[in-house]
Parts: C-alpha cells; structure tokens; sequence
C-alpha cells in the first residue's frame, strides 16, 4: 500500500518510543542525551510528514529545522552539564548525582 | 429649660477626694525627686486623704446650710451638656431624697478615713503587718476613688452618669477586700474563704445587677419621650433623671410597648429593683455581705455598710417608684414581704453568728429590711421613717464595725464565744459597745428607735390590709435582736475574764476620734431628729403622694 | 384638760440625769481621787432635788383645777404630717401622785445604798445607774405622750438590765439581766402594736398628736367612741384588742402571769435595787399605764375582765410559789408579783384610784421589806438563805421591828397601809358589774382572799424564820449602820402611816385620795357599774379581810414561831406523797421557768441554726454553685477551644508536613524516575481525554 | 508496492533498528555510532518528504555536530581503560513495559484518527519557500532562535570553565 503520512507517524512513533526508553532506561547521562535527541528526531519527523502530507505548504518543515537548532543548542549545554557533572562528581552514572534528592 | 446650674458645689464634693487620689498618684510618680521615701510617702498618702475627706465634709455642712428643706425642687444643681450625641448631660444634683444621703457619705466617709489611719495609738500587728500599713498610697488612692463614685452615685441625676458612678464604686472596693482584707484561708469544712474570695463575689454579684439596670437604662432611654438639653436643644429621648420621672408619673411607661408580651413598667421595674435590691442586700442576694465584710478591714467594712448599702435603697427610691410608679403600686406588697423575711429572717439567723462582724453583717440585713417594708407601705410617715432608718443605720453601723475592728486590732480573733468578761478589763470599750448595741437594737431615746418605731406605725396605716400581719411579724424581730445583741454582750463582756485577754488595753484615742462622734450623734438624732426630717419630709411626702396618686392601674 | 406652763418640769428627769452622766463618765476619777462620799453625795442630791421640784409642781397643780396639769414642752421630737409627737413633759394630778413616790421612795433608797454599797468597788458605777434609771422612771412618769413614755419605759427595761447584772463578774447575774430585759422587749413589742393599732384607728378622726390629751379628747368624743366600738380587726373588737396589747406590754413590765418569770430571776441585783425597781418603781409602771388610759380600757369589758382576770390567777399563782421559798429576796418577788396580781385586779374592775393607793402603800411596806431582808442579808455577811438566820429580832432590834411593821401592814392588818387599799380593792373587786361574767367580781373577790391568807401566811412565815428562835447562821450578825436603820424607820412609820390617805367612805371620813385622783378617771367614770352592793356587804367583807390576814397570821405562828435549829420541813418529810409532790411542785415554781426555757428559747436557737444553716447551705450554695458551674462550662469551652479550633490549625499543619514526607519520597534524585512521572501523567491524560470524549 | 515504497521500508527499518540498536546496546560507544545510523535514516525520510533542504540540514547539523559533540562527551567521561564500560540499565522490564504500550498507543492514535490526507503535490525544492518563510511569516521566531543559540552558547561556555576562577 502506498506509502502515506501513517507509515511516517508509525516510525516517528517508534523513534519516539525507542527514544523514550533509552532515557529511561540508561544510567549514563550520555545515553540519555542520546534518547533525547531520538525523541526529537521523531518530533522533526512528524513536522515533516504533516508538512508533506496535510500542510501543502512550508510551515511544518521551519517548525522541523527550528527543531533541529534548538537540539543543537540543547545538546550543547547537555553536555556541558554532564562535563561539569563528571568533573564535580568523578562519574557520569544517574544515580550518584542525586544530590538534590528531597 | 429648666435645671439651670445654680452652684458647682456638688461637683466639688463629688471630685475633691478624686483630686486627692490624684495627688497621692503624682507623688508616687514623682517620689524620687520629691524625696518622699517608704514611710514619709504613707504618711503624705494619709495627710491628703484625710484632708480631701475633711474638704468633703466641710463642703457637706456648707450644703446642709445651704439646703432649703421646705422645697420639693433640686437644689445645688450643676448641669451642662456631656456627650451631645447620645443626649447625656453631666448633670449633678441634690433634692429631699438624696440630701441625707449625700451628708450620711461624707460623715462616714471622713470616719472611715480616720479608722483607716494608724496615728494616735499603739497597734499590735507583731505577726501580720496591721492594714493600715501595708501599701499605704495605693489604699489611699481606691479609698478616695471609692469616696467619689459614691458621693457621685448619690449626687447623679443622670442616668448614664449615674450608672457610671454606679460601676466607679465597684472596682476600688473589690482591691481594697480583696488586698488589705483577711489573707486566703480554708475553713474546717475545707471551703476556701478569705478577702479575694469575698471581693470576687461582691464584684460579680454587684456586676450581674448593674447588668440588669443597664439593660433597664437602655429600655427606658428609648422609650422616654421628646425633651430638651439644657442648652435648649430638642432631643428624641433622654437620660435626665428628672424628665424620665415626670414622663413615668404621666403614666408614658405605663403605655409604654411590652417586653416579651409583658408589660413594659414592670419588666423594667423588676429588673431595675434585682439590681438594687442586690445592694440593699434583699433576702436572696444577700450572702455576699456577710463574707464582704468578715474578710474586708475595718474602715472598709465602715464604707461598705455605712453607706454603699444606702445606695441600694436610694436607687429603689430615685428610680423604682419615682420613675415606675405604677409598677411600683403593682409590687408594693411584694416588697414589703421581702422586707418583713429580710426583718425577721436576718435576726434570726444573727443568733446562730460565732463571728461578731458576720453577726453585725447579718443585723445590717435585718435593718435594712425596715428600709423596704417602709418603702412599701406609702405612707409618708413610713417613707420618711425608712429613710431615717437608712440614716440612722448609717451611724450606727460604722459604730458597730469600728468597734469590731478595735477588739480584732487586739485580740486578733473575732470569734464572740472565745471572749469573756472584757468589761471588767476594758470597761470604756464596754461602755461604748453597750451604747452601740442598745442603739442597734431599737432602744427609744437614741437613733435605732425613731426608723423603726416610724416605719412600724408607718406601714400599719398603709392601705394593703396585708400590711398589718407584716408589722406584726417584724415586731418579733425587734425582740429577737434585743435577744441576740444582749447575747452578745453576755458572751463577750460579761461573766468571769477569760485569763487570755487579761492583756488587752483600752481605746486608744484614734479609735475614740472615729467611735465618739458617731456615738453623739446616734443620742442627738435619738433625742432631736427633727433637723433631718426637716430635710426630707416635704420631698417624700410629695414622692408618696405622687406614687399613690397614680394608683394600682397595671 | 387645760395646760399650764410650768418652766421647771424638766427639771425633775434633768437631775438624776446630770447625776448619772457625771457619775458615769467621771465617776471612776472622782471616787478615785475624792472618795466614796464625793460620788454618793451627788447621787443622792440629785433624787431629793428632783424630789423638791416635784413638790413645788404638785403644789402647784393642788392649787389648780382637777382636769389641769402642768405642762412643759421641750422640743418637737417627731413631726412627719399628721403624726407629730414632742419631747414634753406634762404632770397631772395622777403623774404628780407617781412622781412624788417614785422621787421620795428613791431617794430614800439612794440614802439607803451608801450603807449597803458601801464596800462595792465600782461604787460611782452604782449610783450612775440608780440615777440613770430615776431619770427613765420619771420620762415614764411624766411623759406627754405615748412615745416619750415609751422612751422611759424602754430606759427603765435598760436600767434594770443594767443594775440586775451589775455584779456581772458572776455569769448567772449576767444572764438574769439579759432575761428581764428580753421579757420586757416582748412586753413591749405587744405595747407597740398596739400603739399602731391606736394611732391608725384614730387618724381618720382627725387626731392632731399622740399626747394622752389629744388622744383623750378624740376617744371620749361620742361620735368616735361608737365607731371605734363598732369596727374589728381580724375578727376581735379594735378598741378591746388595742387594750388586751396594752395589757400585754403592762405585763412585761409588771411582771404578771405570762410574763413573770424574769422577776425572780432579778433579784440577783444588789437588794437596793430590788426595793428600788423591783418593788417600787418600775414594776408599778403597767398599772400607771392602764390607769392612765383608763377612757379606753373602760370602754371595753372584754378588756377589763382579761386585766382583772390575769392579775386575780397572778396574784394567787404567785402567792403559793411564795409560801415555799427559802431565799428570803425570792419570797419577797413572789409576793411583789402577787401584789401586782392584786392592783391590776383593782385597775381592772375600773377602781383605778384603789389601784393607785395599794401601788402607793405597796411602794412603801414592800421597799421596808426589802431594806430590812437586805439590812438582814448585809448582817449575816450577805447570806440570803432564811434557813441559815434566826434570832436576829434580838441582833437587829430596829430592822426586826420595821420588818414586823410592813409585815403587818402587807398581810392587811386593821390601820395599818395595806388594810385599807387591799380590802378596797377586795371590795371593789367584789361589787363590780364591769366583767363579762355577771358573778366573775364574786370569783375574783375568792381568789384575791385565798392569795391574801397566802399573802400573811409567808410574810410572817419569813418574819419568823429570820427574826425568831436560834441564829442557825455562821459568822455574827450586827446591826446595820445608821443610814440604812433610818430609812427604815422612815419606811416603816410611812408603811403604817400610808394608808390614812385613803380612809375608807365607810367609816365616813374624807378620802383624800379618791378625791385627788377622781378628776383624772373621770372620762371613765360613767362606764365604771357596781353591782349593787350595799354597805353591809362592805362591812362583813372588811370583817373577813381582817380575818384573812388574822388566820394567816396565826398558821405562820403556829408552824414557824421560835424556829428551832432545824427549820420544821413538816411539809417536806410528810409520809403522804401527795403533799410531797406538791410541795416540790411548788417549790420549783411549777416549772414554768424550765417550760419557758425549753418551748421559747430553745426553739429559737433551732430555729436561728436551722435558718443559717439554710442560709450557708442553699442561698450560698446556689451562689458558688453559679460560680463553680460558670468554671465548668468556661472549662468545657476552654476544651472546645483547645482541642477543636486549635487541633483544626494544627491538623491542617500536620497534613502539610506529612504530605512532604510522603511526596519527598518521589523526589529520588534520579532523572528516570522524574520521566516516568512525567510519561505515566502523559499517558494519563491522553487516556483520560480519550475516555471523556 | 513501487519501488519508492519498498526503498521507504528498508529506510525505516535502518532508522527504527538503529535506534534500537541506540536503546538495548550495552556498550555506550557502540549505541553512540548507532545513533549515527538513526540520523542518517531520518535524513532519508526527509527526502522522502520531499525536504530536501530539512534532509541536509539534518545530516549536517546532527551528524556532524551533535554525534560528535556526543562521543567527544562519551570519550571525556568514558574513562576508557574503566573495564565494565556498563552501560546497564536500570529497571529493563518497566521500560519495555512502558515501551510497548507508547509504541501502541502513538500507532494507535495514528492509525485511527482520520488525518485530513491530501494528495501530496510533486517534489519540488522547497529551500526557497523555506527562506521566504524564514524571513516573512517565520521572522519572529527566527530572531528568538538566534538569541537562544547565543545563551546556549554562553551557558555551555561558562559551565564547563576551569574551577579556580570562580
């Protein structure tokens, strides 16, 4: 069957599921910026997709490369903070730096 | 228009002993610089009070100079507007009714200020530092603070300034039992009784009265009808003793909307009549005297029933019927009865006394009874008759207090049966003790008999044929009192002397300055009444003429 | 009843006043520093001043018509409308007879006392009251009006109060005098019901005063007296219940049958003071009383049969007691009570002036007797018990020989005193058609002849038992000084002498006395009725009086004459029980004084602690009751408060800081564990928003 | 099923089994180039989509920035030489869990909602059009971008500066 905008979604989805998981699920700080950077690939991916199929004009694409410069930019300070996170607590593993815990 | 000022006199009589207090507090404050240290500050406290209260009572013989008996009118008045909003005039003057009071006060008061003075005499106060000495200034200042609120409570005819001064006199006389009266104590049967305990229950149980007559003020301040200020401006109600007692004798109360569907006068008239009678002290409210003044120092106990109970009385007079007279037809009987178990009641339970100064409370008791049954009757002799017997009870009762306090200044016990045979030890204290007695219990020839015997002719010829069975029955009290007083002098004075007062020493002169005029003037109004029935006959002759006219129509 | 003025009236109380004042008040200094004799001169001058200007005044009013009396008045006492009373002091021919008895008979006692007193410490205190109650006796006296007599006959109560528990170092003096004053109280709370009852009957007739004239003159007036006889008060006659109070007061006074008791119990004063008050003076004041206000009591026989009723049963009553006792002061109260019994048996039958004279001749043979038993008590160093005398005719010639004179002339013996005013009053007694019951004069008559045998019988019995046979005293007895022998010769001779004032009609010879005093009863003349008698009668019943005091005489003679050591108790160790149970009934005065005790005082004082106990027990109840009940229920507020609001705000607190505790654990520190939060919200929503549309 | 769709599937599937690869890896370096794999896929769906321009600023900016900003971190804070480089996650079975049921849910939600599908037009380049939005419609944000980018900038700078001047 043709592929249409639900093919996308479906993929988008699993990214976004995928994504999820690995943040969940990793103990290093690194491994969770890579969780998050999927999840915004999948957010990208529908702005594409709707673009494409529903928006007929360029509006969803802008949104995309927004997107995408804003996870540059995140990324970047992601891991600044891990850096100074590693240089201040000697490991980069979650669950030593629960310093802020209640 | 009418009640212009005519003289300020009043005002000084009724402020002098406050300026006084006000004195003794400025020197308190300014003690240091003044250099007035412990016993030179008593003494200074002493030397103003005394001489505010002879101010006072020279003030008094200038009023009773000036006062013309023969008229009906208020004399001496001092009126100007006060609180212009609320229609409430500082409005102070005297008539037939109030005159003898206003004298009685400050007589008593100068008396009571002397006893509470520990000049001219020796005091044996080894183990408890005798009243008199114990924070002089502060005694001084609620004494004379009290002086004022009485002096202002008789002078009063208006009835917020009335009640002001009605209030005035409560919270001096709840320090003075309370602080210089007899130390906390518990009794055999583990009641706790001593001069706290009694000033607590004077207090509250004045209190709950006054309630009653605020509420009654209230009621009757807008149920009185249109009347002017002094300075002429037209009011919708007002607080003038004087126009609430014309309104009332037009029959304005009478018509007046009922309370709680009952009649207006007479709700106003019971609770007006609780709220004095507590003062009188009236059969059912009376407990708080007896342990008032057991627990209270002597010159206090002379106040409190020289006077403080005199206003009780006056207040039936000046409010009761002169403002309520149908209520007052209506109740007439009814407080004759009380005033007849007040009698005989009273003298009975006197007999069963151990202690001299709740035996003295309770005969107070009984005569204050004659006061209410001479009320009752409605006959001018029996009104003029009550009123002398207020006077007379007036004189006799300091007499009786002071002459409990100089056999508890010795012998530090008032127990009567713990006595014996003091007459032959103390035989000037006998002398005067047998004279205040005899004076107390109704002997013709001094100032007891003239009350009674009037009250009792009196109330016989008052038109409720019920009134004959009452006299009848005060009659017997007038033998059980002799009983009980004689009783007394057996127990104390006569038979063998009890070693254990062989002691004791006779009067000292501050006590024959306080017990001496007194018992002068108990002889001299005995044997000569006439200057005071002078004073007071045309006013209560036209009060009963006014209150039976208006006749039983409720 | 004109008034003239006479400026020196007051004089008469003034001076026994003056005397007691300053005996009273300086006497102690002045015996002190000037002696005795400083202090009884002036006690003693002041009565026989009084005494001259009574006598001045009575001459005076001798030389003025019957109805007029001398008057003086001192200030107005009470004046309030209708009612006005003044210190006044009035003497009419009745006053004057009054107040030259009382003035002579005490100043003869005042002289007598300096010898009786004379070792008494407290001698000025003494005379002070003596003079003081002098002063009361004559405002009684001479009082206008019913108030100022009411003064002097309260002073009086108060003097003998005073002078009956003068030796108060002993308790039972003290207690004697405090039962005689309260007696008399009662007497006179009757006394003054009446007076009410009086004066609010006549002040619709417009009566002006309360002075006896104004009252006289507005009861004698026709028009008044039958409305006043006509109206009732609770059911009895006004006019008669008005006497019947008076009466009662007289009887507190006079010591008659209800109220009697305190007398004997007042011989516990000094014996002066017995002769004095307790026999001649104050005792007589109820008959003055009711003879002063004859024109009401005449006006109701229900009254006057009650006067003469109670003082015949008085006189009898007393008489017996009298023949039992052994004090010697106690057998004179008896037979002062019974003589009493006698002038209000008099004053009753409406012979008013018969009631006078005996009151006049009973003043001086009854003040004999008891100077002479207190000469006698003084002799036998103050031993009143008549079984330890005997034999003192020999030791004390003159007190026995005026004793002997009084005692005759008390039993009624012919020319002496008490012949003629007892056997007139037996007389008028007999002859009256006043009393209810139409024979009642003919009863009476009986019980006053039975009391007057009694009467003679322990008058002589006494005399025997003190003057004849053995002294059975210890210690010598001795004559008296002279100030007492003299005044009881002077006594004596008058207890003889007294009556020629009162000669009978009978014997046809002027009766001075009647005369004198027939202007004052004159408004009750017309109700006084005889009943007929005829002079033989009066003739054989002044043969049987004679008889009477005779047999009396004869039976004490017989039984006591030449007492030997051992007084003849025939009567007590008599084999017959009867006798015996009679005997000590009478001797213990029927146990009227235990009955007293026991119904009256007793019950008073259950009465006085069952009322306090009330009073502490339920009034005060009630009172710290509101107090204590006020507590608790500021107490269950306090609860309230403390427990409900405040555990409201500390509740919401508590939540706050629970609620932390449980939220803290979610803040685990971990990322994961926030996406999780935040995916399972997520998911929750969108399952939630899926669900609700 | 035309060869587009077919060269469509291997795409997904090379995007969506990396970044599996990204997830259940153990070792931190290896999901590191897998993560590569993941954005040269979505490159590929962006031309698929017709946005050519997204395509390449995709490729460049992710795989050329981000990935190498991410293994530099990996290499700084790897510690190489520590043995157990694990990389073990915590909590598996939740995550799968919690996997499986998003996974669901979004297909789910996709397939049943009836997207307002039109016919896509021909591919055409769509930089111009990108441009002009940029700087017609879009110009606001575009601005805000910029200014984000410089905090970003300066944040990442003053975070990781030496300890002894502050």
């Amino acid at each position: 069957m043709t592929v249409g905008l639900v093919h996308y979604l479906v993929v988008a989805a699993a990214l976004f599921s995928l994504g999820l998981f690995t943040v969940l699920t990793r103990r290093n700080a690194v491994a969770i910026l890579m969780g998050v950077e999927l999840i915004l690939n999948a957010a990208n991916v529908n702005f594409a997709a709707f673009s494409r199929f529903t928006a007929q004009n360029v509006g969803g694409q802008v949104m995309a490369l927004f997107g995408i410069v804003l996870a540059a930019a995140e990324a970047c300070v992601a891991l600044a903070i891990v850096l100074a996170v590693f240089r201040t607590f000697r490991s980069v593993d979650v669950n030593d730096t629960d310093k802020l815990r209640g | 228009m009418e009640y212009q000022s005519t003289s300020t006199l009043l005002s000084w009589m009724v402020f002098t002993p406050l300026l006084g207090a006000v004195a003794i507090l400025l020197a308190m404050a300014f003690r240091g610089t003044l250099r007035l240290e412990g016993k030179w500050m008593d003494d200074f406290a002493r030397v103003v009070g005394v001489a505010s209260m002879t101010a006072v009572v020279l003030m008094g013989i200038a009023l009773y100079l000036g006062f013309d008996g023969k008229s009906t009118a208020v004399q001496f008045i001092h009126h100007f507007v006060w609180i212009r909003e609320y229609n409430i005039e500082y409005f102070l003057g005297v008539d037939g009714v109030s005159i003898t009071m206003v004298l009685l006060t400050a007589a008593v008061g100068f008396v009571g200020m002397l006893a509470s003075v520990p000049w001219w005499g020796k005091l044996d106060d080894h183990h408890h530092p005798h009243f008199s000495k114990r924070r002089v200034p502060g005694y001084m200042v609620l004494f004379l603070l009290l002086q004022t609120g009485i002096m202002g409570t008789f002078c009063a005819l208006d009835f917020f300034m009335f009640y002001m001064f009605w209030e005035l006199m409560l919270l001096p006389m709840y320090f003075l039992i309370g602080i210089w009266g007899a130390p906390t104590r518990t009794e055999a049967d583990g009641r706790v009784r001593g001069g706290p305990y009694a000033a607590i229950k004077f207090f509250l149980y004045t209190l709950a009265g006054s309630v009653l007559m605020l509420l009654a003020m209230i009621a009757l301040y807008y149920t009185s009808g249109p009347a002017t200020l002094v300075d002429g401006t037209p009011t919708q109600h007002t607080f003038n003793l004087l126009y609430l007692a014309r309104m009332g004798q037009q029959g304005l109360f009478a018509g007046a909307a009922p309370i709680l569907g009952m009649a207006f006068s007479k709700v106003v008239f019971v609770g007006l009549f609780i709220a004095f009678s507590i003062k009188v002290p009236m059969f059912p409210f009376h407990t708080w005297l007896p342990d008032a003044h057991v627990d209270a120092p002597t010159p206090i106990s002379v106040i409190l029933a020289g006077i403080l109970l005199k206003t009780g009385a006056y207040g039936i007079l000046r409010f009761n019927f002169s403002i309520l007279p149908e209520a007052a037809n209506w109740a007439a009987y009814g407080i004759a009865v009380f005033g007849a178990i007040n009698i005989v009641y009273a003298a009975f339970v006197c007999m069963a006394q151990k202690d001299l100064k709740k035996l003295i409370a309770y005969s107070s008791v009984s005569h204050m009874g004659f006061c209410l049954l001479g009320f009752a009757a409605m006959t001018p002799q029996a009104m003029s008759g009550a009123v002398f017997v207020m006077v007379a009870h007036g004189i006799i009762s300091p007499m009786l207090f002071l002459i409990a306090g100089v056999v508890y200044d010795r012998a530090h016990t008032r127990d009567i049966n713990g006595f014996g045979g003091l007459a032959s030890k103390l035989p000037e204290y006998a002398g005067i003790t047998g004279l205040a007695f005899m004076a107390s219990l109704g002997l013709p020839g001094l100032a007891g008999f003239v009350g009674e015997v009037l009250v009792f002719l009196g109330a016989f010829g008052s038109a409720i044929a019920g009134f004959k069975v009452l006299v009848m029955v005060s009659v017997v009290a007038v033998i059980i009192t002799a009983a009980y007083y004689l009783w007394t002098i057996h127990r104390m004075f006569l038979g063998p002397l009890n070693e254990k007062w062989a002691g004791l020493w006779d009067m000292n002169w501050r006590e024959r300055f306080t017990l001496y005029p007194l018992a002068v003037l108990t002889v001299l109004f005995g044997f000569y009444p006439m200057p005071l029935f002078d004073l007071m006959n045309p006013t209560l002759g036209w009060l009963v003429e006014t209150v039976s006219r208006v006749g039983n129509i409720l | 009843m004109e008034l003239h003025p006479f400026p020196y009236l007051f004089l008469i109380p003034l001076f026994p006043l003056l005397g007691a004042v300053v005996n009273g008040l300086f006497g102690a200094r002045l015996q002190r520093r000037m002696g005795k004799n400083a202090v009884h001169a002036l006690a003693i001058a002041m009565p026989w001043a009084s005494f001259a200007v009574a006598a001045t005044a009575f001459a005076t009013l001798a030389g003025l018509s019957g109805e007029s009396a001398v008057h003086q008045s001192l200030w107005p006492w009470f004046s309030i409308g209708q009612f006005n009373a003044d210190m006044a002091f009035s003497m009419d021919r009745l006053s004057g007879v009054m107040t030259l008895i009382v003035t002579f008979v005490g100043s003869l006692i005042h002289v007598y006392s300096t010898g009786y007193m004379h070792d008494e410490q407290s001698y000025w205190r003494f005379f002070a009251y003596l003079n003081l109650f002098m002063f009361a006796m004559l405002v009684l006296v001479l009082g206008d009006s019913f108030l100022t007599m009411f003064v002097g006959w309260e002073g009086v109560g108060l003097c003998s109060y005073l002078l009956i528990s003068f030796w108060y170092k002993d308790s039972k003096n003290a207690a004697a005098g405090m039962k005689a004053f309260v007696v008399n109280r009662v007497g006179d709370a009757g006394f003054l019901i009446g007076l009410a009852l009086l004066i609010w009957a006549l002040f619709p007739e417009n009566l002006t005063g309360l002075s006896f004239r104004e009252v006289q003159e507005v009861v004698t007036n026709p028009a008044v007296r039958d409305r006043l006889l006509s109206s009732e008060v609770f059911g009895v006659g006004l006019v008669s219940l008005i006497c019947v109070l008076f009466f009662v007061g007289a009887t507190g006074k006079s010591a008659q049958i209800p109220l009697y008791v305190w007398l004997p119990d007042a011989m516990a004063g000094p014996t002066p003071v017995s002769a004095l008050i307790h026999a001649a003076t104050m005792v007589t004041a109820g008959v003055y009383m009711v003879a002063r206000l004859n024109f009401l009591f005449a006006l109701s026989p229900a009254a006057m049969t009650v006067v003469a009723t109670v003082g015949a049963l008085t006189a009898i009553f007393a008489a017996t007691i009298g023949l039992f006792q052994y004090d010697i002061k106690k057998v004179l109260a008896y037979s002062t009570v019974s003589q009493l019994g006698f002038m209000f048996m008099a004053v009753g039958v409406g012979a008013y002036w018969v009631g006078i004279f005996h009151l006049m001749t009973h003043a001086f043979f009854k003040a004999c007797l008891f100077l002479g038993a207190g000469s006698v008590i003084m002799g036998c160093h103050h031993e009143q018990d008549m079984r330890h005398m005997g034999g003192l005719s020999k030791l004390m010639p003159v007190t026995a020989i005026t004793y002997l004179l009084a005692c005759f002339a008390i039993a009624g013996f012919p020319f002496f005193s008490g012949f003629f005013s007892k056997d007139e009053i037996l007389w008028k007694v007999f002859d009256t058609g006043n009393l209810l019951l139409p024979g009642g004069g003919k009863l009476l008559w009986l019980l006053g002849a039975l009391a007057a045998v009694c009467t003679s019988f322990y008058m002589f019995r006494s005399y025997y038992l003190t003057f004849s046979g053995a002294y059975r005293g210890h210690g010598y007895p001795h004559e008296s000084p002279r100030s007492v022998t003299f005044v009881l010769s002077i006594l004596g001779i008058l207890s003889v002498v007294g009556g020629y004032v009162g000669l009978p009609i009978l014997w046809g010879l002027p009766n001075w006395f009647e005369h004198w005093l027939e202007p004052v009863f004159e408004p009750s003349a017309p109700f006084i009725l005889s009943a007929g008698g005829t002079h033989a009668t009066e003739w054989t019943l002044m043969l049987a009086s004679v008889g009477i005091a005779l047999a009396g005489f004869l039976a004490a003679r017989w039984l006591y004459k030449g007492a030997a050591n051992p007084v003849p108790a025939r009567l007590l160790s008599s084999p017959n029980p009867a006798l015996r149970f009679v005997h000590r009934l009478v001797f213990n005065k029927y146990y009227v004084d235990e009955a007293y005790q026991a119904a009256f005082v007793r019950k008073s004082l259950d009465l006085s602690r069952v009322l306090y106990r009330f009073d502490q027990g339920v009034i005060d109840f009630i009172v710290n009751a509101c107090g204590t009940v006020s507590r608790f229920f500021s107490a269950i507020q306090g609860w309230i408060d403390y427990r409900l609001v405040d555990g409201m705000v500390n509740g919401v607190a508590t939540l706050m800081v629970t609620g932390g505790r449980v939220l803290k654990v979610t803040q685990t520190g971990r990322i994961q564990s926030y996406v999780y939060g935040i995916m399972g919200g997520a998911i929750a929503l969108v399952v939630a928003a899926w669900w609700l549309y | 099923m035309s060869i587009a769709d077919i060269l469509f599937y291997c795409l997904a599937l090379l995007t969506v089994g990396s970044a599996a690869w990204v997830a259940f890896s153990r070792n931190i370096v290896h999901s590191a180039f897998a993560l590569l794999g993941t954005f040269f896929g979505v490159a590929g769906l962006y031309v698929f989509l017709s946005a050519d321009f997204l395509a390449v600023v995709q490729a460049l900016v992710y795989v050329g920035g981000i990935l190498v900003l991410i293994l530099f971190a990996v290499m700084l804070t790897g510690r190489i030489g520590d043995v157990q480089v694990t990389n073990r996650s915590a909590g598996l079975v939740p995550g799968l869990l919690l996997l499986v049921m998003m996974v669901a849910l979004l297909a789910g939600l996709a397939v049943n909602t009836p997207w307002p599908v039109s016919v896509p037009g021909p591919a055409s380049p769509t930089t111009a059009a990108m441009g002009d939005a940029l700087l017609s419609e879009y110009v606001l944000p575009f601005e805000v971008i910029s200014v984000l980018l410089i905090a970003a900038l300066i944040g990442a700078v003053t975070l990781v500066r030496k300890e002894e001047d502050r």
